[in-house]
């Protein structure tokens, strides 16, 4: 047999062997990320980001790790990434949320728009916005839910009216529930472009400035105090035809690759729960010598914190596994980001409840655990709730059959 | 055997609702202690529920409490109804009858509503309702102490409920004998106030997680998605109804400790255990619901639900949380756990 | 004032005091029958009912209840009760649970078709019917589910024809489910007299003797291997009018009261599952003294026995409430049986779950705990499925609005 | 890395599911063990899958045992698959390298399909497919001692689940003296035999929950109640929903601790025993969703249901049931739990 054929197949079949251990490369690149944040993770948390003040400090932040390479290290390396496998940037996340850096204030935009940008754009487009987003200049919004579209997200109202003397879209309409809408600069969404057609159709995937004229934000409270979320209204925005991503009419097709990355596996990566129930393990333990304020009956909640780090652990391997059959050339279909939301989601849900209940009496009184459960909760709503996932799940993997319609529409 | 509010208890209660429900709309709830509600509250004799009519109260009972503390979490009254009548368990007890001294004076204060009190019976967490209370009853060993607010060095605190008022005490912390030794030998008392405290909270907990599954019926039903309302599909019912049974499930065994509470029975403390277990386990239940339903809006300060999750989210924990009483039956039922809790710190 | 008057409301207000204790005369019968259970309650459990020989065995155990005036507490004395008040069933039946006594045979007639026929039927009926049903005599089997027919109970098809010339009815059908069916005597239930009418209207409730010309029954096997269930099939079977119960055409409307009973107060009594918590508290007990075989570590299930204790509890509260309501003149509507049902059902699953966890390794083997929880797992089926009584508990205790129609029939 | 089944296993158990499917369809799962079957199994290598190429087997690991060990689950395939390989694992350490003794003997025999084992390693307990076996080996302290069947006095022991033929052995019990002893010092060997017992439980019951749940699925399109089908409800949908999610998240659990086994990582005990909580949870939500959507009929002894529902009641609590491994794991996590277990009967 030839050698070059010999040798690729025993690749192949090496490749192909259960082999939960990092390459020696993939571990070096865990050390090199892990000693930069040691160095460079601030040693106070930032103010929340969404205040001004902490906005800005988080802005800062992507700069520095832009600066380092660090920003985007999945994204080619000429839009300001280092070109890292998926498993690098797992070993990334994992190694980011455990030093305890700050959220990224970008996410939305790193995580939720550019997998669709690098599908769905032009080369312009790519060289115009991806390398802002990737330095923390440029922070994009969400643009998707509509009062009257939450979870019935093709309800959607808001539209764009083609102007062929400018060139591009006027837009009307409102949004809502857009994190960062108060203080970011851009936004991503869609529009109906043709009103007559079908609730899927006739949509439209398109940019817009939050300084352009016709835009005005309003910023709404969450349950945290501070305005994580605004209202966006527009009213008679122009957009020029370079900023629609995929044909006019297709938004349905272009915005469901992004809510697949949302809820798959560029939302929430493991390294975050990883981390949560880290802390959650050594909480327990502080709690028990009396070292942090909390219940006097840690004990009790023994079982619930293993849980908690075991539901975390089951999430990491659950990704290893997409990411074999992803690297396999195995297909992985869209619903399948179903089960991960719904785990996540729930997983985070009872970590932090149970963080909750460690602290007793004290949990009442604030901190990054009583923030943490707030957001908590907020993840079987954010990105499709877990009863629209359940449906999702289902009726596409397990084929059941939709519920007959029937509304009074 | 006869289990329900009597007839009395259920007038009590409706005038209580009659007048938060002008009192105490939402928007007002939000705004936090109001002392003219409080007026309005003690005019038709609610902190001075507890208070024994030698001293100007109704010298009523924890049936009667729980009737009113129901409904003060129904309206989620951010006044210190609890704390009204602990306060005035302890200092009946140490007061103990007599007619003059400090504990027969707060007793008189609070029946007339010229003071709030707050209660810290556990010195080392936040007190509930210490930023604007007039004066402080604080327990440590078996004694009682207590101090006028000017006197207490209160801090306050934030939380995840500003109408709790939460502040710490730091003088007592720091300086005990700073406070004025009301009554020593109050184990007993001390452990019967917390009982009262938990079965307050509890009815507490039952009119607040009513109030959340009312919102969101309402709210399920006016909200449309995939044209029809969210309130028509199944995964939004069974959650709802859900809620309903824990709620209505959790209601008598609250009156049954009232009950075993006002007639001391030897299964008192195991009653009033089992009806904050039950309560705190509907009421939490319900805040993750009704957020739930609700998505997004529910998780924004304008929207009225955030008032309900505040309290519920404090006030399930606070006199003892669901897992702490569920412990406590087990030991009164299975003996004690073999596994001893922490050193007390 | 008049002297009586101010009796009579002197005893109103004080009957109207919350006061958890029983009266002097309620603990005198609470301890008479208590004496008198410890002295005939079998030694050894008596076979499975759902064998011929065990049915026999409860049907004598039956007639001693009857002799010693147990039967049928609550019944007027006429037909062989002793007037007992609400309270004292509740009494009665927690004092037979606890002694062990061996389970109702005639329970489907005694307490679900039984109040009906106080409701709906003649002094004829009443008085052919209820003494051999109290004597243990003739053992009733429920004639309510069909193949097409098992939540969607107005689905049946089962018919009845009017035959003038005889003056009744012939049945033909297919009955399923019917508890007992294998070894009882005669069958109630409901069958369509006017195929032309709506789902709910046109039928009528109809009794049927097993032993006559045309009837047929096959036991089911359930899980644990007894013929627990059968399918009766009814081949032109003649009944004639005197077995019509209510007005012919109303038969919804009657067999409603039934399973409002049936998963109300009568079907299951509180006295059943405080008997259960208190034999897995002293499971408990034994299982940590060694004293029976169980898993090592049952103070992982500390809280789980005392949550089932604490909910056996709570259901004896409720029904407290419920019977001081009644006892009031107070209205308790139909839909709160379904808050009842779910919530006895999933106690007894979870009591019995826990039971099995106590039993650890050893659960596999069988005996009384693992009969009682394959028995408890299909507590959340019948009597309406759980699912159909939450539908029913949202639409009509918290007024949501039902699900539209829109089925492909 | 790279997590997932390799060529050769998911060929392995192509091949397994391939002869279940024409051997083992449920009414023949019905019967019991067949000689026959676990002959055509041993023709492919089934019973010999651990052990040693030098007595004659496969010398293959847990990894191709838990690819072997689900599709047996999902056939509900009566035969000792999980015995016989724990018993290679336990005879492999016994015999040591060595060609002749009873150890070595049994090893041949395992690997030829010409003798069925059984495996007490906790006496107390009845010892699945005792009643067919061929020998039993039982563990007692850290020796291995083993028998054949003949001399054993195996009495049968009902149970929940007919196909385990469960026995209880007195003589062992009674006199250990009376069983052959195999080898001494076995307590590492023995503890890694109930890990393995452990993994492929698991992944027996992963095979099993997803064959009640296309049982289910079906069953739910098929049958109709209010004029539709009773899977268009969403109270039925999600809950079928929550057991794949629940399926699906076990299954990388119980292939990491199958790696972990067979490169003895220091990891590998708490990685089995995570796998057994997760496939345990998994199974034992399956079982009580499915029994529920399927209603009255799921609970006869004539719908194939049955034959699962037995199953996993049964090998969810065997090898260690989720509460214990659980406890396992947080043992090591958060250090030894302060409340010790009751003392070894």
């Amino acid at each position: 047999m030839d050698r070059l054929l010999y040798l690729t197949l025993c690749q192949i079949m090496l490749a192909r062997v259960t082999d939960l251990a990092f390459t020696v490369a993939e571990e070096d690149f865990r050390c090199e990320i892990r000693e930069w944040l040691a160095a460079h993770v601030p040693r106070e948390p930032l103010p929340s980001m969404d205040t001004a003040e902490g906005f800005r400090a988080h802005q800062e932040w992507e700069r520095e790790l832009y600066d380092a390479g660090w920003a985007v290290v999945g994204w080619p390396a000429r839009y300001g990434g280092r070109d890292a496998s998926l498993f690098e940037w797992l070993i990334f996340e994992e190694e980011y949320w455990r030093s305890g850096a700050p959220g990224r204030v970008g996410q939305n935009g790193i995580f939720l728009f550019a997998p669709t940008l690098f599908e769905y754009g032009t080369e312009e487009q790519k060289n115009r916005i991806l390398p802002p987003m990737a330095r923390g200049e440029q922070i994009w919004v969400q643009g998707w839910s509509e009062p009257g579209a939450g979870s019935d997200l093709a309800a959607l109202r808001s539209r764009a009216v083609r102007d062929e003397r400018r060139g591009g879209w006027v837009l009307s309409g409102q949004k809502t529930w857009s994190s960062r809408g108060a203080f970011g600069h851009r936004l991503f969404g869609l529009f109906r472009t043709d009103p007559a057609a079908g609730r899927h159709r006739g949509l439209t995937y398109l940019m817009a400035d939050l300084a352009a004229d016709g835009v005005s934000v309003r910023p709404i409270r969450q349950l945290d105090g501070e305005p994580g979320f605004a209202e966006v209204f527009l009213d008679d925005v122009f957009v020029p035809d370079a900023d629609v991503l995929g044909e006019p009419g297709q938004g349905w097709n272009v915005a469901m690759s992004t809510t697949g990355s949302e809820r798959g596996l560029s939302l929430r990566s493991p390294g975050r729960f990883l981390a949560a129930a880290d802390r959650l393990v050594a909480l327990y333990g502080q709690v028990r010598a009396g070292t942090t304020p909390g219940r006097r009956t840690p004990d009790t909640y023994r079982d619930a914190v293993a849980d908690a780090w075991m539901r975390a652990e089951a999430y990491r391997l659950y990704v290893f596994q997409t990411v074999t059959r992803l690297q396999e050339g195995g297909v992985v279909v869209g619903a399948e980001s179903s089960l991960n939301k719904v785990f996540w989601s729930e997983l985070d849900a009872d970590l932090h409840t149970t963080a909750q209940r460690l602290l007793g009496p004290h949990a009442e009184t604030g901190g990054p655990w009583l923030d943490g459960y707030l957001f908590a909760l907020a993840g079987p709503i954010y990105a499709g709730t877990n009863e629209i996932q359940r449906n999702v799940i289902a009726e596409r993997l397990l084929g059941m059959e939709r519920e007959p319609k029937g509304g009074r529409r | 055997m006869r289990l329900g509010h009597d007839r009395d208890q259920q007038l009590f209660a409706a005038s209580v609702r009659a007048l938060l429900g002008r009192e105490c709309m939402p928007e007002h709830a939000r705004a936090g202690f109001s002392p003219k509600r409080w007026e309005a509250l003690a005019g038709i004799g609610v902190p001075g529920l507890l208070v024994p009519g030698q001293y100007g109260g109704l010298g009523l009972g924890a049936g009667e409490l729980a009737a009113v503390a129901e409904e003060a979490g129904r309206a989620c009254a951010p006044e210190p109804v609890i704390e009204a009548a602990v306060a005035a368990a302890l200092l009946t007890h140490a007061a103990d009858g007599k007619d003059t001294g400090r504990a027969a004076d707060w007793l008189r204060a609070l029946a007339d509503g010229g003071a709030t009190a707050a209660v810290a019976l556990c010195p080392a967490a936040p007190v509930a309702h210490a930023v604007h209370a007039d004066f402080v009853l604080v327990a440590r060993d078996d004694a009682l102490y207590g101090m006028p607010a000017a006197a207490a060095r209160i801090v306050p605190v934030g939380g995840v409920d500003p109408g709790r008022a939460l502040g710490r005490i730091d003088t007592v912390v720091r300086a005990p004998g700073a406070a004025l030794l009301l009554a020593t030998g109050q184990g007993a008392a001390l452990a019967e106030a917390a009982r009262l405290g938990a079965i307050a909270a509890a009815a507490d907990l039952l009119g607040s997680a009513r109030a959340m599954l009312d919102l969101t019926v309402q709210y399920a039903g006016r909200r449309e998605q995939f044209g029809r309302s969210i309130g028509t599909y199944q995964a939004v019912k069974h959650k709802l109804a859900d809620v309903l049974t824990a709620i209505e499930f959790a209601r008598p065994t609250v009156l049954r400790a009232a009950h075993s509470y006002d007639h001391a029975l030897p299964s008192a403390a195991r009653d009033a255990a089992m009806a904050k277990v039950f309560a705190s386990d509907a009421a939490d239940l319900a805040a993750r619901a009704c957020l739930q339903v609700h998505g997004a809006i529910g998780y924004t300060e304008e929207c009225d639900l955030s008032l309900w999750l505040r309290r519920v989210w404090a006030l399930s924990s606070a006199w003892g949380d669901a897992a702490h009483h569920r412990a406590a039956v087990a030991d009164d039922l299975l003996g004690p756990d073999p596994a001893p809790a922490c050193p007390p710190r």
